[in-house]
Formats: C-alpha cells, sequence, structure tokens
C-alpha cells in the first residue's frame, strides 16, 4: 500500500484540480485550473511511469494551451466590448 | 507488390497531396489546386476500384502495415483489411470525393490568404480519413482515423465563416462528436484491459477464448466504444449534430458528410459486432439486436417525422439522411449476412440519391442565394434540368424500383420481415414525399406560394439577441450566401453532370446483377466471425457456402412502387393545402428537442449512453 | 518506498495540494503567484521521484518544467497584465513568495546532487535548479512590481 | 486502490459531461471537454501500470533488470494528448468565429438552428 | 429544452452511465498487475530493433500508422484553424503598436529563448532513446520563439516567423511519412517497414527509420505549432472588424492596435 502512495496523492490531485476545472465557470480563471490539471496530470503520468506521456503534457499543458486560450478569451472580450459600446452610441 | 501492400497507399497518396497543396498553395492558381486535388483523388479511387476487382474472387487482402505480420496469431502491429465491404466502401468515398471536387470546381470565391488549395487539401484529408477508417483492422486505429475525420469535418462544416451558423453548426459538431470519441476511447481502453489486445481480429479471438462471466466489462466496452460510432451515425438520441452541421456546411461537404461519413459510423458498429463480440458469449445476438432495433426505429420515425416538417431544404435533406440511418440500424439489427447485403447495397444507392439531391440544393443556394422551400416557390421553374434531377432524385429516396436505394430497400424489408415492412414504406414515404413537395414546389411551380406575412423577416433572423425569441422558432433556408463566386444565372455545367452522375450511379446499383452477387459475397465474409480472425491472424482462407444472391422479388418491387405512390400523393396532398406557416402542435416537443443549444444535445447524449447500456443489458 | 520518494510524497500534500487549490480559487493574482510556485513544486517533485526510482532519465521532465514554467507565468503576466496591475500585492506578499518558491530548490537539488552519481547529471541537475531559482524570483518580482515599475503602455 | 484509478478516470469523464452540459460560455465548454479526455489518459495509463514497474525506457537501465510497465498505453495516450490539443485549438477557433459573429458565447444566447 | 428539463436528462444520463462505469471497473483486471501481453511483446521486439526508447519504437515502427494518423490530425487541424481564423472580407489588418516590457523580464526572457530552443531540440534528438520525442520537442522549441512576443512584442516575432516557412515546414514534416512509407514500397518491402540498418542500442543512430520519423514528426509540430499560434495571436492582435471594433489597448498592455484615430 506504501507504494502506492505517490499514485493515490496524484489522483487526488488529479480530481481535485479537474472538478474545480468543471466548476470554475469564468474562462479567464478557469485557464489556471486547467493549467493546475496539466500538472497534475503530468506528476501522475510520472507516478504512471510514462515520462514520455507526462512530457508531452507539460509541454502542451504549460504553456501552449493557456495561450491559446487566453488569446481566444482575448478576443471574445474584445469583440463584446466594441460590442457594448455600439449599443451606447 | 502485391495489391493487399497497396491498401496503405488509399491513405498516405491523399494525405501526401494535401501535404502538397497546402505546401505549394502559395503559388498555385485556384483552378490548379482544384485539378490536382481531383486528380489525386481520382487516382486514389482508381486504385481502391483496381484492389477491389483484383481480389473480387480471392480471400481478402490483408496488409500487415510496416510488415509486422503476426506468428502465431500473436503481433504487434496494425492491420488494414481490404474485404469486400470495407475496401468497397474506400471504393465509394473516393469516388465520392472525385464527384464532389468536380461539382465545387465553381465554389467559394473566399480561399484563405495564399491558401488556394485549403478546401481540396481538407477533403484529401477527409478522404485519408474515411478510406482508413474503413480498411483498418485495429480498433485504436480506428479511432484514430475517426478523430481524424471529425477534426477535417468541422474545418469544412465551418468553412464559410463570417456566416453566422456556419460557426454555430461546426462547434455544435465539433462537441458532440469530441465526446464521442472520448466515449470510443473509454471503450478501447476496457477492451486493452480485458484483452490486452487491440486488433479486431485479436479481440475477437480473445473474447472466444477466455469469455467473462457476467458479460458486465464486455458490454460496457460494446456500449462505450458503439456510442462513439453511433454519433458519427446520427442514431436517435446521438443525432442532434447532422441537422445543424448539414444546415451550414457547404454544400459539397453535405455530400460527403450525408453520403458516405454517417454510414461509416454504422460501418463502424457492424464491423465492431462482427470481428469482436460476435463470437463471445458475454454479448448475446438478443442484446445487440434489440439494441439495434430500438434505436434503429427511434432514429427513423424520428428523422422521418422532422423531415417532413422542415422548411430549409439543405435541413430537409438532413433529416433524411438520419431516417435512412435508423432504416440501415433496423435491417442490421437482424444480424445475418443477408441484413448486411441489404444494408450495404441500400448504403451503395443512398450514397448517390442523396448526394445528388444536395447537390441540386447547391445549385438553389447558388442561383437563388436561399433554399427556403417557402419562399422559393415557383421560382426554380427555369432551372427545369435541376428540377428534373431532384424529382427523380425524390423518387428513389421514396424506393422507385429499379434505383439501388429501391433494391436496398426491397432487401431490408426481406431480411427484417414482418411489422417492419410498414416502416420502411413509411419513412421512405415520408422522405421522399418531402423531397417531391419541395420538387413540386420551387421547381414546378404546383400548388399556392405561401401567404405574403408568412415569408420570415430576412433581415432580422441573422442576428442573435435583436430576434424576438418564438418558442416555435424554426431554421428557415432564407439569407443563403451563395457558394459560387457570383451569383449563377443558369446552373453550371460541372454541378449538373455531377448530379446526374451521382443519380446515374444510384440507378446502377439497382440495376447490375454482378454488383449484387459480388455484394452478397461480401456481406458473406463480413459476418463471418472466425473467418475475419483466421485471415487476418493466420492467412488463410475458409471456404465459405456462399448465400443465394440478391435479386428483386415481386414483393420488394411493389412495395417499392406503394411508398413511391405514398410519397406521390404526400406531396401531392402538401401541396394542395395552402401553406399556413403554422406547424401542427403534436410536434412542438420534438422541434424543441432541437434547440441549438450545446448543453441539451450533450444531456441528451449522455443519456443516450445509458438507454444504450440499459438496451444492451 | 524510499526516503526519496517519502519525500516527494511529503512535498505533494504540503506543497503541491495548498498550492493547487489555490490555484483554482481565489483572485486571478493570487492564482497567477500559485501557478508560479506551483510549477516550481511539480518541477522539485519530479526531480525526487526520479532519484527514488533512480532513474537519471526522468529528469527530464523537470528540465521541461523548469524552462516552460516561468515561460507560462511570463504569459499570463503579458495577457492578463491589465487585472493583475490593477490589484498589486504588497511588499510582505512579494518577498513571501519569492522565499516560497526560491528556498525549497537547494533544499531538493542539493542532495539530490550528492546522492546521484556524479557526472553529467549533476550538471543537469545543477542547470534546472539554476532554472528554476532565475525563473521563479523574476516572475514573482515581475508579478509584483508596482505600477510604475513596468513602463507599458507610458 | 484496486479500481480508484479506474474511478479517477470516470469520475472525470462525468464531471466533463456536466461541465459541457451547464456551460454558460463556450470557452468553459472547451475546458470542460478537455476534463474528459483527460479521464481517457488516466485510464489507458491505469490500465497499463505494474506495480514496482519502471518505464520501458532503457537509457539509463540494462534491459531485463527491473519489470516494466506497459508501453503499448503510454504510445496511445502520447497520440491522445496530440488530439486534445489540436481539437482544442480548433475548437477554440470555431468559439472565437462564434463570438465574431454572434456577439456572444453563451450557448442560452445563440438562438439559430432550431426546429 | 427548458433548463430543468435538461437537468433532469443530465441526471438521469449521469447515473446511469456512473452506474455502467462502476460495475465495469469491478471486473477490470486489478491495478498494477503484471499481465500485459501486448506491452511484453513491445518491449521484447523494440529491443530486437535496438530501439531504447520502446514507446518511441511503438510510435515510430510497431504502430508508425497511427502516428502517421496523429499526424494528419495536427495537420488537419492546423490547416482548418487557418481557415477558420482567415481574414474575412468585413475584417482588415492593423499594425501591432510595439509594448514596452520591464527591463528584467526581457532580459530574462530572451536568455531563456536560446534555453528553450536547445532543449526543445535536445528532447526531439533523444526520442527514440529516453523519455521525449518529436511531439514533445517540437512543441518546446515552438513555445520558445514565442519568447520573442513575450520579451519584446508582437512586431518583432512577426520578423522572425514567416507564416509561409513555418506553413512549407509543416506540409514537409507532413509529407514526411507518406513518402518515406512509400519510398520503402517501392523496394517491395511493406508500407512503413524498417529498412534502415537497426545501429547500436542506446545511440542516436539507432532504431533504423525510427529517427527519421521522429525527425519528421518533430518538423512538422514545431512548424504546426508557430502556425496554429500564428493564427490566435493575429486574431488577438492584428485582425479587427470593419465596424470598428477597436479599443486600442484596452485589453492587456502594448500589442493593441494603431486604429486610425490613434496612431502612436
Amino acid at each position: 500500500m506504501a507504494d502506492d502512495l505517490p499514485i493515490v496523492l496524484a489522483l487526488l490531485l488529479v480530481t481535485v484540480a479537474g472538478t474545480a476545472t468543471v466548476l470554475t465557470r469564468d474562462p479567464v480563471r478557469q485557464v489556471f485550473a486547467l493549467a493546475g490539471l496539466g500538472l497534475a496530470l503530468a506528476l501522475l503520468f510520472a507516478v504512471l511511469q510514462a515520462p514520455d506521456v507526462a512530457l508531452s503534457q507539460l509541454a502542451v499543458g504549460t504553456a501552449l494551451t493557456p495561450l491559446m486560450v487566453l488569446l481566444s478569451v482575448r478576443k471574445v472580450r474584445r469583440k463584446a466590448r466594441s460590442e457594448r459600446r455600439e449599443e451606447h452610441e | 507488390m502485391t495489391a493487399a501492400q497497396l491498401l496503405p497507399v488509399l491513405v498516405a497518396g491523399p494525405l501526401l497531396g494535401a501535404a502538397v497543396l497546402v505546401a505549394t498553395g502559395r503559388w498555385l492558381p485556384r483552378y490548379v489546386a482544384d485539378v490536382f486535388g481531383a486528380v489525386v483523388a481520382g487516382a486514389a479511387s482508381a486504385l481502391a476500384l483496381g484492389v477491389l476487382v483484383a481480389t473480387a474472387h480471392r480471400p481478402a487482402a490483408v496488409e500487415w502495415v510496416g510488415g509486422w505480420r503476426p506468428r502465431h496469431g500473436t503481433g504487434v502491429g496494425i492491420v488494414l483489411v481490404g474485404d469486400g465491404i470495407g475496401l468497397g466502401l474506400a471504393a465509394v468515398v473516393s469516388v465520392l470525393v472525385v464527384t464532389v471536387l468536380v461539382y465545387s470546381w465553381r465554389f467559394f470565391d473566399d480561399p484563405p490568404p495564399h491558401q488556394a488549395g485549403a478546401f481540396p487539401a481538407l477533403i484529401l484529408a477527409f478522404q485519408a480519413a474515411m478510406c482508413g477508417f474503413t480498411l483498418t483492422g485495429d480498433l485504436f486505429n480506428a479511432f484514430v482515423f475517426f478523430e481524424l475525420m471529425g477534426v477535417v469535418a468541422y474545418a469544412l462544416t465551418g468553412y464559410r465563416v463570417d456566416e453566422a451558423r456556419a460557426v454555430q453548426g461546426a462547434l455544435t459538431f465539433g462537441f458532440l462528436n469530441s465526446l464521442g470519441g472520448y466515449s470510443l476511447l473509454l471503450g478501447v481502453g476496457l477492451l486493452y484491459a480485458h484483452t490486452g489486445e487491440l486488433g479486431l481480429a485479436q479481440l475477437g479471438a480473445h473474447l472466444d477464448a477466455a469469455p467473462d462471466g457476467s458479460g458486465t466489462l464486455v458490454k460496457a466496452a460494446f456500449v462505450l466504444v458503439a456510442t462513439g460510432f453511433l454519433v458519427k451515425a446520427a442514431a436517435v438520441p446521438f443525432h442532434f449534430w447532422l441537422p445543424d452541421a448539414h444546415t451550414v456546411a457547404p454544400t459539397p461537404v453535405c455530400m460527403l458528410l450525408s453520403g458516405a461519413m454517417v454510414q461509416l459510423g454504422v460501418y463502424g458498429v457492424a464491423r465492431l459486432y462482427w470481428t469482436v463480440f460476435a463470437g463471445s458469449g458475454a454479448l448475446p445476438e438478443a442484446a445487440v439486436h434489440r439494441a439495434l432495433l430500438a434505436l434503429g426505429v427511434l432514429t427513423a420515425v424520428t428523422g422521418a417525422l422532422l423531415c417532413w416538417l422542415q422548411r430549409h431544404v439543405k435541413r430537409l435533406l438532413a433529416f433524411s439522411t438520419i431516417a435512412h440511418t435508423g432504416l440501415f440500424l433496423v435491417t442490421l439489427a437482424v444480424l445475418t449476412p443477408e441484413a448486411v447485403a441489404g444494408t450495404a447495397l441500400y448504403v451503395l444507392g443512398h450514397a448517390g440519391i442523396k448526394a445528388a439531391l444536395f447537390a441540386c440544393a447547391g445549385i438553389l443556394v447558388d442561383r437563388f442565394g436561399n433554399v427556403d422551400e417557402q419562399e422559393l416557390h415557383g421560382r426554380g421553374v427555369r432551372l427545369r434540368p435541376v428540377g428534373v434531377l431532384f424529382t427523380v432524385g425524390g423518387l428513389a429516396l421514396a424506393g422507385l424500383p429499379p434505383f439501388g436505394t429501391g433494391l436496398g430497400k426491397a432487401l431490408s424489408e426481406e431480411a427484417a420481415g414482418g411489422w417492419l415492412t410498414v416502416l420502411f414504406v413509411a419513412v421512405s414515404a415520408a422522405t421522399g414525399g418531402a423531397v417531391l413537395r419541395v420538387a413540386g414546389g420551387v421547381f414546378f411551380g404546383l400548388g399556392s406560394p405561401p401567404a405574403e406575412e408568412d415569408r420570415p423577416h430576412a433581415a432580422g433572423r441573422h442576428r442573435a439577441g435583436g430576434e424576438e425569441q418564438h418558442e416555435d422558432a424554426e431554421t428557415t433556408g432564407a439569407d443563403e450566401p451563395e457558394e459560387t463566386r457570383e451569383r449563377v444565372t443558369r446552373a453550371p455545367d460541372t454541378m449538373v453532370v455531377a448530379a446526374a452522375a451521382l443519380l446515374a450511379a444510384g440507378l446502377a446499383v439497382g440495376c447490375v446483377p454482378p454488383l449484387w452477387s459480388a455484394v452478397s459475397r461480401a456481406a458473406d465474409s463480413f459476418t463471418d466471425h472466425s473467418g475475419y480472425a483466421m485471415a487476418v491472424l493466420y492467412s488463410t482462407g475458409q471456404h465459405l457456402t456462399h448465400s443465394p444472391a440478391p435479386h428483386w422479388s415481386p414483393a420488394g418491387v411493389t412495395l417499392g412502387l406503394l411508398s413511391t405512390v405514398l410519397a406521390a400523393c404526400g406531396a401531392w396532398a402538401a401541396l394542395r393545402t395552402v401553406p399556413s406557416g403554422v406547424r401542427p402542435r403534436w410536434s412542438l416537443p420534438l422541434r424543441r428537442l432541437h434547440s441549438g443549444h450545446v448543453g441539451d444535445y450533450v444531456a441528451c447524449v449522455v443519456a443516450g449512453l445509458t438507454l444504450l447500456a440499459a438496451l444492451v443489458w | 518506498m524510499n526516503g526519496w520518494l517519502a519525500a516527494a510524497c511529503a512535498l505533494l500534500l504540503v506543497g503541491f495540494l495548498p498550492t493547487l487549490l489555490a490555484m483554482c480559487t481565489g483572485s486571478v493574482r493570487r492564482r497567477v503567484l500559485a501557478q508560479n510556485l506551483a510549477t516550481v513544486l511539480a518541477a522539485l517533485a519530479l526531480l525526487l521521484l526520479s532519484q527514488g526510482w533512480a532513474r537519471s532519465s526522468y529528469t527530464d521532465m523537470a528540465l521541461v518544467l523548469a524552462v516552460l514554467g516561468p515561460v507560462g507565468t511570463l504569459i499570463y503576466e503579458r495577457l492578463l497584465g491589465e487585472e493583475l496591475r490593477a490589484d498589486r500585492p504588497s511588499r510582505r506578499v512579494t518577498r513571501t513568495m519569492t522565499v516560497l518558491s526560491v528556498a525549497p530548490v537547494p533544499v531538493v537539488v542539493v542532495p539530490v546532487c550528492v546522492a546521484a552519481t556524479p557526472g553529467r547529471t549533476t550538471l543537469k541537475l545543477l542547470f534546472i535548479a539554476g532554472l528554476l531559482v532565475a525563473g521563479s524570483a523574476l516572475c514573482t518580482r515581475a508579478l509584483t512590481t508596482p505600477p510604475g515599475g513596468d513602463g507599458s503602455h507610458g | 486502490m484496486s479500481i480508484l484509478p479506474y474511478l479517477v478516470a470516470g469520475w472525470l469523464f462525468l464531471a466533463g459531461c456536466y461541465g459541457l452540459a451547464t456551460s454558460r460560455n463556450l470557452i468553459h465548454a472547451v475546458g470542460s471537454l478537455a476534463v474528459c479526455q483527460a479521464s481517457t489518459y488516466v485510464l489507458l495509463l491505469a490500465v497499463g501500470y505494474r506495480r514496482g514497474g519502471t518505464a520501458p525506457v532503457f537509457s539509463d537501465i540494462r534491459p531485463g533488470s527491473r519489470p516494466v510497465v506497459d508501453p503499448v498505453v503510454q504510445a496511445l495516450t502520447l497520440t491522445d494528448v496530440v488530439v486534445g490539443a489540436t481539437l482544442t485549438a480548433l475548437l477554440l477557433a470555431l468559439v472565437v468565429q462564434v463570438s465574431k459573429r454572434h456577439g456572444t458565447v453563451d450557448p442560452d444566447e445563440l438562438r439559430e438552428l432550431r426546429g | 429544452m427548458s433548463l430543468r428539463v435538461r437537468m433532469v436528462v443530465l441526471a438521469v444520463g449521469l447515473l446511469g452511465l456512473a452506474a455502467m462505469l462502476v460495475a465495469a471497473f469491478r471486473k477490470l483486471p486489478g491495478f498494477g498487475g503484471s499481465w500485459h501481453p501486448y506491452g511484453q511483446r513491445a518491449v521484447e521486439t523494440a529491443l530486437g530493433r535496438h530501439t531504447s526508447n520502446v514507446i518511441a519504437s511503438i510510435n515510430f515502427d510497431q504502430r508508425a500508422f497511427d502516428t502517421m494518423g496523429e499526424q494528419a490530425i495536427l495537420f488537419g487541424a492546423v490547416l482548418g484553424t487557418v481557415v477558420i481564423l482567415r481574414t474575412t472580407r468585413d475584417e482588415r489588418r492593423v499594425e501591432p503598436e510595439p509594448a514596452r516590457v520591464p527591463a528584467p523580464l526581457r532580459r530574462y526572457a530572451l536568455a531563456v529563448l536560446p534555453v528553450t530552443l536547445l532543449t526543445g531540440l535536445y528532447v526531439v534528438a533523444h526520442g527514440q532513446v529516453s523519455p521525449g520525442g518529436g511531439f514533445q520537442g517540437g512543441v518546446v522549441a515552438a513555445t520558445a520563439l514565442h519568447l520573442l512576443y513575450i520579451a519584446v512584442d508582437y512586431r518583432a516575432l512577426q520578423r522572425v516567423r514567416s507564416v509561409p516557412l513555418f506553413t512549407l515546414a509543416d506540409a514537409a514534416g507532413e509529407a514526411g511519412y507518406p513518402l518515406l512509407g512509400l519510398g520503402v514500397l517501392m523496394t517491395g518491402a511493406s508500407f512503413l517497414e524498417n529498412v534502415l540498418p537497426y545501429g547500436t542500442l542506446g545511440t542516436l543512430s539507432s532504431g533504423g527509420t525510427v529517427p527519421v520519423l521522429n525527425a519528421a514528426i518533430g518538423l512538422e509540430v514545431a512548424a504546426a505549432v508557430v502556425v496554429l499560434l500564428a493564427q490566435f495571436l493575429d486574431q488577438a492582435i492584428v485582425i479587427e472588424s470593419e465596424d470598428g471594433e477597436q479599443g486600442a489597448g484596452s485589453v492587456g498592455d502594448g500589442d493593441g492596435r494603431r486604429g486610425e484615430g490613434g496612431a502612436a
């Protein structure tokens, strides 16, 4: 059982982060939960002895996914803002 | 080099073509890119047909990619299996892709900057995905091509990005299909854990050898994997993406989605059942029969009702595809070689006819910028050739002999038998009748035009927010942006020729007896669970006793004529009444279900998973 | 289960889990700071784990994380600059966060270096430690400098 | 313990579906879909794990010196991670266009394609 | 569907699904078991081919066909994103504004850029020997380039990032797989058969065609990620709609746009 402790811990982390990702409704805040999920998954992959998968999860989850999501959020917000301004005019 | 060795080329060739198109897209003029795409697709279809003919009377062509042939029935590689049904579907897909590329020569004035070849490149990647999916004998590999098909199809569906509805439909499509893909992958995980294998033949062999007692695991795996395929096949309640995607996708893409991709979902379920689960005691035949039959009937009825209620012509055709998918599933539920042969011929005929109908609808879009049945009333009179093609397509869809759809319907009725005959006749009549109604109203000006005030307020419809929210809202076909460079004044020859050729192909399916016997042989080996495993793992062919070749039976012809007459009468009756713009109250819950809301659709898919599980258990 | 793995578990439980919770709750500022700390702690946990399993090739994971972690933080800083600038933490928070993210690095890396067979692995470990210290310290500072400190938008 | 990892995979799938179905923001929905996908990673790798095993990467250990975990599921998961990242990109691109054309990314306010 | 109905449908679905999954999981072989027949075969096969990273051997040799599909997914998704995020008729491109990034940040990012790039290349190069490979390294290398946007501004990134060139590299990497496969086929062997000498276990040139395919995928992934991010960055920074979606610099910092009125 003690040998499985790292795995249990990593599973706990993944569960927490995954649940938080779903429950965080604001996309900007969700990015952080998603990044946390990425890190937790990478740790889980590492303790499951899958360094190759952990590496690709780190490569994708640390910078690439947050960058894409944040750029989308930025575009979406700008659009919403300009729509609001149009309405005010 | 043997014929089998060429199987991977059916996937690699189009992919290479796509890469070349993207690499040179900056410098290529539009038409060169289009011609190149058509040539590559044409070469692939020639290859598929060639291998199909070369291996027609021999056991299936089996190719272990990378030369990883198994020893003593175990291996590490991926296998491609070019048996009659799989390779035949690959050939159909490839030929359809060529037609679509020819059809779309006049399309899209707005290629992405410096990417003249983007559209043909995406189509070629789509072709590669579909061919890979039909040929592969490995479950995870099937998932890969499932996802490739999806990714390319979302992009193609959303191709006209300046259209509000296009991007929304593509996004719905993306969400639901991805969810289906993950369900599929979970199922693959369960199967791998249980058997330690990924190849279909190995999985089947393992389940035969060591059936798990209660069957819980096997059933769950079947449900999860089949859900993935059924999402692709647009079976109710997994179908919600299909009408939305077809309403908004460019017409050539609709032709591919409805003509081939949806049927590949049905193919996936059938392939999965016969190669993996058919021999294992854990998944009783009765359970699979029950599940497919229930979903099939539900799908057919829902599709037919909603098809009849539509006024957006492409959406109408989309629901008719759903209705026919339901019929395919009902037939497959019989789980006999005859049923598979009937379904295969039905799918073949349907591919030609449905693609031709979409092609005609596309001409309407280009001519009038509108595919709304009521708005276009009588305006298509001058497009007489198109009108004739559309009418013939409607008759064929209703099951008129000697079209391939008629033959497929007749054989399916024979296989399914009993009260299901009523279902086949009714659904064919409803879908064919809806098409004939459109044909009569739009192309021949029959019946009375809708009252003026019922015309939709075209201006207000396209901006969300400003529009009043009617509970009874429906999707109209007004304000459809043309897909050609400029609004065409007459139907372009390439388009009409493509539509006519597709109809002719649909007709040929019902008139060429050698094809029937070939399909019958293919169906025999398709349903041969142990034969597949022997051919794949030990390269030994077994001699099968072939079931007699299918043919037109008097009963089939009569029922085909009956449903055609019913369709014509229904269309005539509908045209005689003045369209009131109000649709029957009983249809409200059904229509409200199609709310365009991703959340609703996801909830339905999850509930559908549970439904399927309940049916299988 | 050896000492290294026990240490990794302790780090995950006492260090990473609270940081993860901080990442998933609260203001954007808090989340960014927590994210920065989380990458450092995860990288250290990976180092401990690879030592615990005696797999030197696993250190590549920590290497990639040490390289990309600060990049991620800088992306947040760049794209959420407005929100972050409106809500700068106090100097005390800055100092605490810097200490929290820098201090564990030598605590973990030095013993691992001592235990590992000297050679290329040691160099790699030191390199990772350098990246972690520089990256996290700098990111913490960038995230917490008062508005006058950067001149974006003049 | 013997089914805990599988349960976590199942939980992630259900949670992701819940998030998708109740989402009020399409970007959030894309994130929820990523959670669904995470469940497939967890399931696959959990299936391939072997107690006491190590990764079958023989750069720093001798082949045969230690038991190894199943590499096949790792290769599958690797493919899956790539699929997930690209899918996220494509869906986000579509969300960006939805926001441009509809002025909103709230699925409740997208009132087209009904009936 | 009203929200209430949707929640009921969803609850039924989730409960049923949960019940089915739990029932199935209970029948799975227990976690951590030692029975992995396919895995064992894969390990033996990889060692037979002198590839020390068995995962790389599966990805690029034993199940190389999967990876060809995976690569096509990436390629298709990037092409799809290019198509979907193209500049439409009602949009225009504006010059991005220069951004002023704090000096220490800029120095750090510029110093880390080559380190990140080298790390990426290192991870690609060692793919068939130690953990890593074309995909992981390709993403890291592509991320490195975007430090220019973080450290300096979008204009700096635009100067070194020629989208046509990277599109070409993307297509070349994508073509590498089918080309190699077809080339091998011409020699009479099977598609994608590993025909090169296997080399010595544990060296960079071991594994026959594995390093070649690994490099092809590294090239494709790096180029594809750059092209992909270019679409998103363009959308967020330089593309705006004609009907006055301006708000220069209102979100984030620098990189706002120099609309007609607000030329800096």
